[in-house]
């Protein structure tokens, strides 16, 4: 245990509230073309035209276009469902092609239009549930296993060789497998169709893919009688229609940052807010957990330097997940060990910050990153690095531990690294099993006062923040030695300010559930 | 014609040629197996392969670790390799030349295109901050540096160069799964290239997977790989760009 | 003729050839190095070699990380390797045929010969403890079990064998170096062979570089690798010393 | 800190020096060939046959055979002296050569043979103390690395290229370097002569070798300003010859045990015991550091069950060295990492060890061998492993640490090996540097629980072995579950008691020294 005062811990919180609920005002004005196209395929929309364009796109642009989308797409599909369309995909088939255009000129009421749709957002719900039901059905006769569970990566590009990969990396130990999304896909504003094969730095995330690895998933779980996780990538500009996705094909964890698409795919700041809200109200309802990308900040700024900002982030990230209805249990924060290794007394800052997380996020499943930007081609050396972080890791009880690679430096990680990567971590986790039970820091000693001093700073960044408000503190760089504007960044273009006669009644029952 | 400088890998004795291999094979362990991983490491001409190690690393896919002494050797006196020419010169001979030699502002235009959105090494170079205490091109009096980022397209980096009459394109590539590097370093020297002002702009390109052969095949001026100073490229730069002011 | 079975190494990819390399070279890191040693990959048959890293791991030498896609496959249809063909005995199954087949102890001794002093492998076949929860030779009731312990020179244990009436040496070796386990295990073949009671006598070999291929090359009768245990070699002598018996 | 009972350490002591006080009665009454080899070559005997066969065996072995020895061979080199030979060496050659042999009938008194003797005495002295002073002038200049310090072993078989290996790893961060013996040195009867080029295992101990080593060594140290340490051994039938070599090329350290060459190469104990002795007290004269075998217990026995065993016999071999007059600063007792990696917790019980043996022996440089027995062809964990045993070695301060190779269980450690082994081995030194200062064990927990165990096994077992004497003891397999008999294994015929009118000048003085 590191010294934590508690009254300072509780002052962050309620500077990240207030700066959560600064942006919640925000959010709650505005939609964004992925919050409608995400509402639309939880309706059950599905199809692509000739050219691959998703049918929830071409609706939702079209009403974008003609300046209606204001009003929420659910509007104009219960419209033309009270209309008498036979299915919701037939109308949205109409909006997107009939000749004419729904002007919004005359028409249902809004009670009719209530009426029309509510089936429809009920069958949206028993979706998600039904998906969770089996999941948890499935964990109920297979139990994950022991804390730090085991996250590796597969990204061969084609979702055949991953499904393989998976099932390689759950024979060899892994508890939780994700697929590494193709290089530019976060910055795609559809999301493509079907199985994939061609993909750089990984494979496109889409339904049929999560499909298939959710299948090879489940027959792991079968053969070596131990839940394994599959998750994704809820980022990006489709962030809610992933976590949409990920919902309904039963995946157990999504990454889902309120803030990563800004810092590190420059996507802009209001539509990203917009829809990390809602894609984590579908979480939410999902049981999925999040994983936060705290960790990247020190890919990009110093990890001793900036600690501290990690930790700030970390609260900031909670306060927007608690307002969209997420439970501690869900929120896999991240952090990192991305301290320079031939630092002195590297591995006692690290077990300083891992330590303080812990203690001060206690019920939260806690998302631990491997070293990454010290790593180099030296694989032999990678290794070592790597099994100090695996001892960090369970000695202070992390929870969801992403496996370092030997190859990080090289390539996405191959059969063999990742065989290697599990092996080594069985080990250290076994062998040190206890460890952190049986030790105890020097109350005053150096491991204590690195804890001391991380948390002050987060503090002192926090009632920065919170004075200047999230959207100039990113503006000035505030996370990740990064800086965007308020208006810059992609997607901009596909935020909108709520009209009066907005409709969103998924949503709305999202924002009812318990 | 130069004399031979036959090298050979070294373990524990001069010239025993003792290499190390690990791999995957699609094959169960057994004894079989364990031939085959034989049989392979010879194929790569290692002599009394030893495999080390074989286990299961998947269903139906073994790990092997593998030593054997190669009977391979390099005519090390053959090897010639392009290396990027310039003297190391400091900041302030930097600044120095760019004041009496160039008289003017050397403009870059730096960028990590394409899908590739890890600008931590273009910043190395071009930010203030800098790398490894060798402070980046923006603290230079005589640069005007423009940093644009990442997963910037070749058409908006050429316009952007163009517009700002760039002497010199700084092109990051840190991707580089099935060689997306090479197509899209390339494809920005062809835009160029198509577009008629190859001539008037010096084209750098670097990341860790790219040297300055590799950058000098794709039709760059130079390449700079892993552990680059932001000095080195500085004078890189003005010594071309002297060059040329002076031609 | 049977159909091909071409086997590649995988990493990523089905096929994809992918492999590790490490090794040293005697010059200095530089450019030319990286380019030398990606030459030397490239002579293993390694296309588009990685050079993961170069390090300084010795004056004037250099430490390479290399990964490269194989370009050559094993056809593993065409790998045939002997094997000890045995079934898997039971303790009590052998008991029972050594008593009702046999109708006497059979009688073996063991030894770590020449200047080896690794005995934990023999002692973990010969030892009534055993090895992995699998008794030894010594716990059988039907075995007479001679280890003669480490060191143990050819002439000692063929005299010690020939005066006990042994049906089985057990020899071990461990250290390799330069192959001094094979001339080591030749010379015990050839010793008896000279005596001229080769075939009254079954001849195993073991240890962790053994494997039946080798043992058979030597001219041993079986030979046993990393993982024996007790009841596989028991399994064989019994078999073979009851095919005799009954001859 | 684990708990140790100060009352049971006492306790251990003192039934460790009853069982030494035992045997050196034994060994004060009796002689060795080795011993008086060893008295020659100090006097400055040297050369060889046409065979090879050393000057120093040829003399002892005559007067052994005509039954003489026992006088001690100094007693017919000093009356040869006496009688008008011009040099020890002149004084040798006719003792193994003349046609006629001294039968000690008739000649010079004691006092002539003192006197004739006493400057080669003294001689011997000061070449031993020479060559310390000049080890000690070196490490003024250039100070040793920090604990714990890096040894690593060569062992080419060729010792040219052990001198390229061995420079190779003063460059990659080694403190010690080792040249390991060739397999079967430690049974030959004599000490092979000059520079060799091939060994299997390893390289011969000779005194050439030693010289080039020691060149190799002295230009490290002056080029990478770090002092580097130099080892060899000196176990087996040659025992004391090959500590006089140590001691007069300037070793700075030994392999030397008391019990080794009995357990592990079946030479007989009463030889090792007397060997030991004599080579003890040149050691203590050349203020070299010996480091114990308690480590090769675990290779044959079970490191859980039989830790006891090694902390036993680090008594034993402590008190075995008081009385040889060696200093607690040079008593490098060993033990190592040998316990199974995938038992749980494995590393716990390795910590309490660690700690145990480093809180009963403040002051001595204790040696912490790594892990070997488990190794397995797989290079990548075997690193991990190693980086496991480095962290201990750390955080429990161990004052030398044979590096582990990730080929342990491959071959001989290459260039290579030993340069990933130091380069991961400063990163885990550096990293976790002041984490023992940080950490404290829980007073009750498993570690702390393991530790009084170990101890009072140890107690228990040595308590029975004072009971039967050592020579019972080691009969019945006290020690690595290897049994020995006591007039059983090789060199037995190399033992002789003293007769009443034994001279051994040398021995006296070094018995006499401080
Ligand atoms: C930091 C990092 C990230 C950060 C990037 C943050 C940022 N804003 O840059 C984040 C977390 C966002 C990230 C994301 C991804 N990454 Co990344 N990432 C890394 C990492 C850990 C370090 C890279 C780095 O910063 N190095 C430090 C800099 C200083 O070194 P450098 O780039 O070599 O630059 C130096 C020289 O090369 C040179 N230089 C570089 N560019 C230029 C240009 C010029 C003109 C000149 C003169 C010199 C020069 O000068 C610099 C200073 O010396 C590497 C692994 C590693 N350890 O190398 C993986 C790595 C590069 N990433 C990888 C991948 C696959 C990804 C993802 C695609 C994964 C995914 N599917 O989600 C994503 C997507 C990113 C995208 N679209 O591009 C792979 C690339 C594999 C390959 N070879 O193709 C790597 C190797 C990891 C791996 N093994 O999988 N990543
Ligand atoms: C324990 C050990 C020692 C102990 C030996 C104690 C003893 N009484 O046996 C000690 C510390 C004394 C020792 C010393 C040395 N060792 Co040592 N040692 C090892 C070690 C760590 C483990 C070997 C072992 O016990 N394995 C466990 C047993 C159960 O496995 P096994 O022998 O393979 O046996 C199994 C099978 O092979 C089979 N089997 C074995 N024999 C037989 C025989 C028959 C007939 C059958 C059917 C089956 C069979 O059944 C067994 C059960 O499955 C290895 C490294 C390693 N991890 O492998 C080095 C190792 C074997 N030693 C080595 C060396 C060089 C030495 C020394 C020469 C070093 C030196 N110069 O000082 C000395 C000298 C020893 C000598 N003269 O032989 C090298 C050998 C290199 C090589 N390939 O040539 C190794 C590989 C270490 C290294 N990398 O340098 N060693
Ligand atoms: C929270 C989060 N989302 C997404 C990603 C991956 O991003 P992308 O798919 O946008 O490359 C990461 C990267 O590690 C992340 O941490
Ligand atoms: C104390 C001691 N002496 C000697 C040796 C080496 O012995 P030898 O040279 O007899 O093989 C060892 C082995 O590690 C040892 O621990």
């Amino acid at each position: 245990m590191v010294p934590v005062d508690d009254r300072k811990v509780a002052r962050c919180r309620e500077l990240a509230d207030a700066i959560a609920a600064d942006v919640q005002r925000f959010i709650d004005v505005h939609t964004t073309v992925g919050v409608e196209r995400t509402v639309l395929r939880a309706y059950g929309v599905s199809g692509v035209n000739d050219e691959g364009v998703p049918l929830v796109n071409l609706v939702v642009d079209r009403y974008r276009e003609a300046g209606l989308l204001d009003r929420g797409i659910t509007h104009f599909l219960a419209r033309a469902l009270a209309r008498g369309a036979r299915s919701v995909q037939e109308a949205a088939e109409g909006l997107a092609y009939s000749s004419i255009l729904d002007d919004d000129s005359t028409g249902p009421t809004r009670e009719e239009e209530q009426l029309a749709i509510a089936d429809a957002t009920q069958a949206a719900l028993d979706r998600i549930d039904l998906a969770r039901e089996k999941r948890e059905a499935l964990k109920r006769v297979h139990a994950p296993g022991a804390a730090p569970l085991k996250y590796v990566i597969v990204a061969t590009g084609n979702i055949h060789d991953d499904a393989l990969q998976a099932k390689a990396a759950a024979f060899a130990g892994a508890d939780i497998v994700a697929v590494i999304r193709a290089t530019a896909q976060s910055l795609l504003d559809y999301v493509p169709e079907g199985a994939t094969t061609e993909g750089y730095g990984g494979t496109f995330a889409t339904q049929e893919n999560f499909r298939i690895i959710r299948a090879a998933m489940d027959e792991s779980t079968r053969n070596f009688g131990r839940y394994i996780h599959q998750t994704n990538y809820s980022s990006g500009l489709c962030m809610a229609e992933i976590a949409w996705i990920g919902a309904v094909e039963g995946l157990d964890m999504l990454l889902n940052d309120a803030m990563y698409g800004i810092l590190f795919r420059d996507i802009n700041m209001c539509r990203t807010f917009v829809d990390q809200y809602v894609s984590r109200r579908l979480i939410a309802r999902a049981g999925i957990v999040i994983n936060t990308g705290e960790d990247n900040y020190l890919t990009t700024a110093d990890a001793i330097d900036k600690a501290h900002t990690v930790l700030a982030s970390q609260f900031i990230n909670e306060a927007f997940a608690f307002r969209a209805g997420l439970r501690e249990e869900q929120l896999g924060l991240g952090h990192a060990y991305e301290i320079d290794p031939w630092i002195e007394d590297s591995f006692l800052i690290e077990l300083a910050q891992a330590q303080l997380v812990r203690q001060i996020f206690p019920r939260h499943p806690i998302k631990w990153m491997p070293p990454t930007k010290h790593k180099t081609g030296d694989i032999f050396f990678a290794h070592v690095h790597e099994a100090m972080f695996n001892l960090v890791g369970v000695t202070t009880n992390q929870s969801i531990e992403l496996l370092g690679m030997l190859s990080e430096a090289v390539h996405n990680p191959m059969l063999m690294d990742r065989y290697l990567s599990l092996k080594a971590t069985r080990y250290v986790h076994s062998a040190c099993k206890h460890l952190g039970d049986e030790i105890t820091f020097k109350p005053d000693g150096r491991i204590a006062r690195r804890a001391v001093q991380v948390l002050d700073e987060a503090l002192a960044q926090l009632e920065e923040v919170a004075r200047e408000g999230i959207w100039d503190a990113i503006g000035r760089g505030a996370f990740a030695d990064v800086k965007r504007t308020r208006t810059g960044g992609k997607g901009y273009s596909g935020v909108l300010k709520k009209h009066a006669g907005y409709m969103n009644p998924l949503l709305d029952a999202l924002e009812a559930s318990p | 014609m130069s004399r031979k400088e036959l090298i050979r890998a070294y373990g524990d004795r001069q010239n025993d040629g003792m290499v190390q291999m690990s791999f995957v094979l699609p094959i169960a362990p057994s004894a079989r197996a364990r031939e085959a991983a034989k049989v392979f490491a010879g194929e790569h001409g290692l002599r009394d392969p030893l495999v080390a190690t074989m286990e299961a690393c998947a269903e139906g896919y073994a790990f092997f670790v593998v030593y054997g002494r190669s009977t391979h050797a390099v005519d090390f006196a053959a090897i010639e390799v392009p290396e990027v020419s310039t003297r190391a010169l400091s900041h302030d001979e930097i600044e120095s030349i760019i004041k009496s030699d160039i008289q003017r502002k050397v403009v870059v235009v730096g960028a990590c295109t394409g899908a590739d959105a890890h600008t931590v090494g273009i910043d190395a170079i071009l930010n203030y901050k800098g790398y490894g205490g060798d402070k980046g091109l923006e603290s230079y009096k005589g640069f005007e540096a423009f940093n644009m980022g990442a997963q910037v397209e070749n058409e908006q980096l050429a316009a952007r160069a163009r517009a700002v009459g760039a002497d010199a394109i700084l092109v990051s590539q840190v991707i580089t799964q099935r060689d997306c590097h090479k197509e899209n370093g390339k494809a920005l020297v062809d835009l160029i290239k198509s577009q008629g002002w190859r001539d008037e702009v010096l084209l750098l390109f670097g990341g860790p997977r790219i040297d300055h052969k590799l950058a000098l095949d794709l039709g760059f001026d130079a390449g700079f790989g892993p552990g680059t100073k932001p000095s080195d490229v500085a004078a890189f730069v003005v010594e071309r760009v002297r060059a040329r002011v002076q031609r």
